[in-house]
């Protein structure tokens, strides 16, 4: 029972949140924020020089071979500076099915220059009806000659617009809500048939709808054996849930500094607000909520290497389910004590916690992942 | 005890309805129902279809061209009105300035303001929050310095919702600074928006959107005529205007209206291999919130009951600002949860006036969800925020 | 739309309003409940004297054709004075059936001496594995001639060891849980096969587990016609929803006041507890969810003469849920702020804290409605 | 960062498990299960066999016969003893006085008293809360005036647990009442119960159960060798003495052993068609426990893991007490839920020690849910209730 980090994993967390202290600051975000692309190009070279990008991968593949834990550590600071290059859609999305499925010819093909960084990638598995079910699949991949051809819909696909590769997830056989018979494909975001219509999401992120229209793909664009997609992708958006939960954590961590230094500056009555017995204890209960979700975290991170793999999963889904109540919870009394201020678009805090309620609703809300709990 | 309404309400209701099926602008239904923000004409235009019918002051006196009707009366309008889905007129001439100027005002300013204000022909704004006070109006920092026969007013205004579009302003300033307690020495002025010295700089609110504006004022000349009642009294009469802010302030009919909605939205979207409304925690949240609504709706039709036997609606009314703001949070929360992936797309050009089909990316009205909720979140802030609410409640109610 | 009572029905709140407040204190209500029997007969034979058993009958029955509204006004005064005398099983539940089915011969045999307060009955509708279900009824009926003959045991029958009367549903049709094929008996609590095992319950009532051992009744001690019954339990025990309902509303206004008086004169730290602006803001809490539930009861008790019957079951599930969530977080509260002294049996809040918390379980406790609340 | 356990962990586990299971007698596991109360001697054999096998003091050091434990060690031992359901040794004399005596007593002290603390021959009882005092401990009354070689003991303590059973007693009382802090003054006295003066007047609980006791004190003459460490220190000792009362204070292994107890209960029993289990509200909860109880855990271990490095449990540990009382009653709320009509019957003599079948009234543990529900509702008063706590973190951890 072991709770510290290794040296290495120190100074991973020191050099992100150098940077992000140092080099992030909120008004450049909010311009890049604002450009047609939505982030800055520049910076994710940086995140690529850094090393950052190739973090989550095998050496063998030129990755560092980092784990749960260090992709908590950064993922954490993402989240103390509301970072909005698309590390999680292109690195921990699109290159975990990559890493997890792709052959060695595949990675060389497509993996390398993503974790160089000179090129971006995207995810692409919730359509329209499907609401949360990664199993719910109506995008068709029938077999043509020794390939496939693509037909359907994609939707609210993050990165979808700026990704150079996109990994998505079709039906080559089976009815549309059967596990078996989805199969995942990697294939050049301009590949003939593909629309795409990009778009800013309510949290400062970038998604798109796009849609496949007889688009034709070879057999060695196929990751993993046809019609067994279905695990990977479930385990690749296992470890998206830790990191956008890593990242909650760090937002909350930061929510509740502003709010414990807001309240203390802002006089009313005579009196700082920060010294009403009401809001103090709404204060303690914030605390309270940041530790207990750091507590879940760490319980996350740590399952991931045990070999209990439904614990594993009741671990994710308790984390999720932490974030999506109490994370939101703390998230309102932020705002709240902030007062006018806090509903203004000029304020980081604003943001924060327009980011924080959106990972919420990110790869299935509270409700969703309750009701799909492990009781046991 | 009695919940039916007599034969004369029923056929007031019957009026009522009849007068927005009939005279409630199509063209307005739909914009609302995409989700579509409204214009300024939209708003003068549907405020002059109510004044025709004599629906505009729905609490004036008969005398100055109010309905003089009862609460219920009043009830059962806001609720065909929330039915409708038809807009409230835009409440800071008719609801705030008005009942002070009547109340308060003389002979001249009535004849002068409240015409052209049942008439839409002018568009008021409000000019009592300041930068820093927050919910302690009292600290209020604006001068309004006398200078023969003007004022000279200086100073800084927020939270002033559709400022953009508004002709006139009305303001609490100070007259004078030297004064034992904060409250005193404070008036309630009018003012020409097109006085030279008045900049109006937009505050772009959580979600993206401008609503509220900050109003500055340089050197503003205001003739002394345009000072309301006494100098010096402008908190007392501010305190009577944030009395009538509060008409419908549980907003029970919108609520309701809305819950409604959602249970279409929820028995339409699918949830793994059910319909949403089927899925139990969501189903739970929709029961508790009904029952909240039930309990909200009640404690208003009780506070109304006691105003129709004369009684002041107390600070009892406190507790419909809370639990008022909350169930519209509450509700906005569960229109978020229903849209699932849908709440994320930020597309207001899609819900903008001149929208082509090339904007349409998402086709649904589920965009505007995360973004009411988010925008919403003032709720329980503006109108005096639900902690002063409770602070009040301990005060006045339980005497601590 | 009118919310004032009549001159009658105010007559009658301030009847039972004044003889709680001279009559009833909480020592003499104490030491009735620490006997064998659990509660005063002189009492009973007062409330009977001062015509509160005659309330909900039908003149014709000799009774003083009340409703829900006089129902509601009793039970609340009943809620502030913690009566335990047995008005709701005696007079509501059983009272309540026989009001409903019986003959006008029935009526006579059965009714007159239950209003006349000289025999006390009891409902026997639970059963050990019906939990909340009215309609899971295995006590079964066998014709016998033109009689009946019941075999099987009833569970926590409210004033079941003190009855002289039982009025009892058994399946004399069908499986477990058909809702047809129930039927309702009254019969003698002395009748032979009849055994009772009698006990107080966590709130200072009495209840009682009997066990029918071919206990023989006749064809006019059928209530109604045979199967039919269910409705008429199924309206019964909505009316009994409203009474304790209406009395965990006078039990709420009480421990609002209590709690208020208590921490303006507990100093602690030198300064009274209801000084600090945390408590202020939990008792305000507390004060809305009183006025909130009250609302419920008023909308309840309002909709029992309308036409739509759906929506007045829904008002009667409505209110039991607000009573059963909002209700026990403000008796929690109340012990909560009342500190140490809360938890003593000798303190007057513990004991309407344990009732409170014990009409969350009576009639099927808040999940229970909330799962069967009509949402449309 | 590693979730597994060492080797020798796992050995020290499965030596702690097979202690319970050949040590712990079926007898008490019966009377346990069965909700029976225990005896006096019930909880002294089985401190003894506890001490037989050097567990009985977990928190002393080696020098003093304590097992001189790493914290992970401890919380191993706890988890195990959950597990096994057996009831911890009664903690007034080997978690209060015990520490108090070996860390500030003298020698003689510590022979005289701790060994018998140890073998169960003496036992002791809480003299620190007074009637009043509540949660501001330092307003204590009672008095201890110098009289020779004694001390003259006058005052009232009270919620005194168990003290029914007590042969001694620790007493923080005023030695000076002429002191700038109420903190000062006061000193930490133990006292025999047969002392003449002393009487126990039960204190009836909620439930209906005796537990605590008040203790009143008339003239009691106490040697003064029997003053712990120096006199007006006595405050400070309590403090440590509370710290200590803290061991284990978040409970997690018994909510853990209750948690899987309450899921077997609801999966038997029937609601509706369904077990309980399967209903969705109740399984919406038990989920929500289950996670609440994950993350109280693993702040529980956080905070041991830091223990473990030298780090104080600062005040992050009043998050144990807040979160470790609400877990205990969020079950206990559970359990009366899960028992339905069952949690009514009030039938305290079919759990008590001499129960015949007679007294068997409901065949079912289930009566003893509202009792345990009714009578933890201390657990967030007592120990510093978790409004104090509250304060403690907004002071010490936010700095307000």
């Amino acid at each position: 029972m072991d709770f510290s980090i290794t040296e290495d994993q120190t100074m991973l967390q020191d050099s992100v949140s150098r940077f992000i202290q140092n080099d992030y600051d909120f008004d450049m975000r909010q311009k890049n924020a604002a450009t047609s692309q939505g982030f800055s190009t520049e910076l994710w070279q940086s995140f690529a020089e850094l090393g950052w990008t190739a973090v989550p991968f095998a050496e063998a593949d030129g990755g560092l071979d980092g784990g749960a834990t260090e992709l908590m550590l950064m993922m954490e600071q993402f989240g103390k500076g509301l970072v909005i290059e698309p590390y999680l859609p292109c690195i921990v999305m699109a290159g975990g099915v990559l890493k997890r499925l792709a052959s060695d010819a595949q990675k060389q093909t497509w993996l390398g220059e993503i974790i160089e960084g000179s090129k971006l990638a995207a995810l692409a598995f919730v359509e329209p009806q499907s609401r949360f079910d990664l199993h719910d699949v109506k995008l068709t991949a029938s077999k043509d000659g020794d390939g496939y051809v693509l037909n359907g819909a994609k939707t609210v696909v993050l990165n979808g617009a700026s990704a150079d590769t996109l990994v998505v997830s079709a039906r080559s056989s089976g009815d549309r809500k059967d596990e078996d018979g989805i199969s995942l494909f990697v294939l050049a975001a301009d590949s003939d048939g593909i629309s795409r219509k990009g778009y800013p999401t309510v949290d400062a992120r970038q998604a798109a709808e796009i849609t496949f229209d007889s688009v034709r793909v070879s057999a060695d664009q196929l990751l993993g054996d046809a019609g067994d997609g279905l695990a990977t992708l479930h385990a690749v958006i296992n470890e998206a849930i830790i990191a956008i939960c890593a990242e909650a954590v760090g937002i909350m961590q930061t929510l509740n500094y502003k709010t414990l230094e807001y309240t203390k500056s802002r006089v009313q009555f005579g009196a700082p607000i920060a010294s009403f017995q009401a809001l103090q204890h709404r204060m303690v209960d914030m605390f309270v909520i940041y530790e207990q979700t750091r507590s879940l975290l760490l319980h996350a991170v740590m399952m991931q290497d045990q070999e209990d793999v439904v614990a594993a999963d009741a671990a994710v889904r308790a984390l999720k389910i932490q974030v999506g109540t109490e994370g939101r919870k703390l998230g309102e009394e932020a705002v709240q004590l902030h007062g006018g201020m806090g509903v203004t678009w000029e304020l980081d805090v604003a943001h924060y916690f327009k980011r924080l309620t959106m990972i919420d609703t990110l790869f299935g809300n509270a409700d969703f992942h309750l009701e799909h709990y492990p009781l046991g | 005890m009695d919940l039916s309404f007599s034969d004369e309400e029923l056929a007031f209701r019957d009026d009522i309805r009849t007068f927005f099926q009939e005279k409630y602008p199509q063209e307005l239904r739909e914009k609302l129902s995409k989700g579509i923000r409204l214009t300024r004409e939209d708003h003068v235009n549907w405020q002059k279809i109510l004044n025709d019918a004599g629906y505009m002051a729905v609490n004036w006196p008969v005398e100055y061209g109010g309905t003089g009707w009862s609460p219920i009366q009043k009830y059962i309008f806001a609720t065909e009105m929330a039915e409708a889905n038809a807009p409230d007129a835009v409440p800071f001439g008719v609801n705030m300035v008005g009942p002070v100027i009547y109340t308060f005002g003389n002979e001249e300013q009535k004849q002068r303001f409240l015409p052209d204000i049942l008439a839409s022909n002018v568009w008021w704004c409000q000019g009592y929050s300041e930068p820093g006070a927050g919910s302690d109006l009292a600290s209020l920092k604006t001068s309004a310095d006398r200078d023969g026969d003007h004022y000279v007013l200086n100073g800084t205004k927020t939270w002033t919702t559709l400022g953009q579009h508004a002709d006139w302003i009305f303001v609490l300033a100070r007259t004078n600074a030297d004064v034992a307690r904060r409250q005193e020495g404070i008036s309630f002025i009018l003012c020409d928006m097109n006085t030279p010295g008045i900049t109006v700089r937009p505050i772009i609110t959580i979600e993206g959107g401008h609503e509220v504006n900050e109003v500055h004022f340089e050197n503003v000349r205001v003739p002394v005529d345009n000072l309301v009642g006494e100098e010096g009294k402008g908190w007392t009469y501010g305190k009577v205007l944030l009395q009538h802010e509060r008409t419908n302030i549980a907003g029970v009919a919108r609520s309701k209206y809305r819950l409604a909605r959602l249970k279409e939205m929820a028995a339409s979207s699918i949830h793994g291999a059910d319909p949403l409304i089927a899925q139990a925690s969501f189903r739970a949240k929709l029961v508790e919130t009904e029952v909240a609504l039930k309990a909200l709706e009640f404690t208003d039709l009780r506070t109304l009951a006691a105003v129709a036997t004369g009684k002041a609606p107390g600070p009892e009314s406190s507790i419909l600002k809370i639990k008022g703001t909350e169930m519209q949070q509450q509700l906005d929360t569960l229109y978020v949860e229903a849209a699932g992936y849908y709440a994320m797309p930020y597309v207001p050009d899609q819900f903008s006036l001149d929208a082509t089909d090339d904007d349409v990316v998402v086709d649904s009205t589920e965009p505007t969800t995360a973004l009411r909720y988010f925008n919403y979140r003032k709720a329980s802030i503006y109108g005096g925020s639900n902690e002063i609410q409770k602070n009040i409640i301990a005060k006045h109610v339980l005497g601590l």
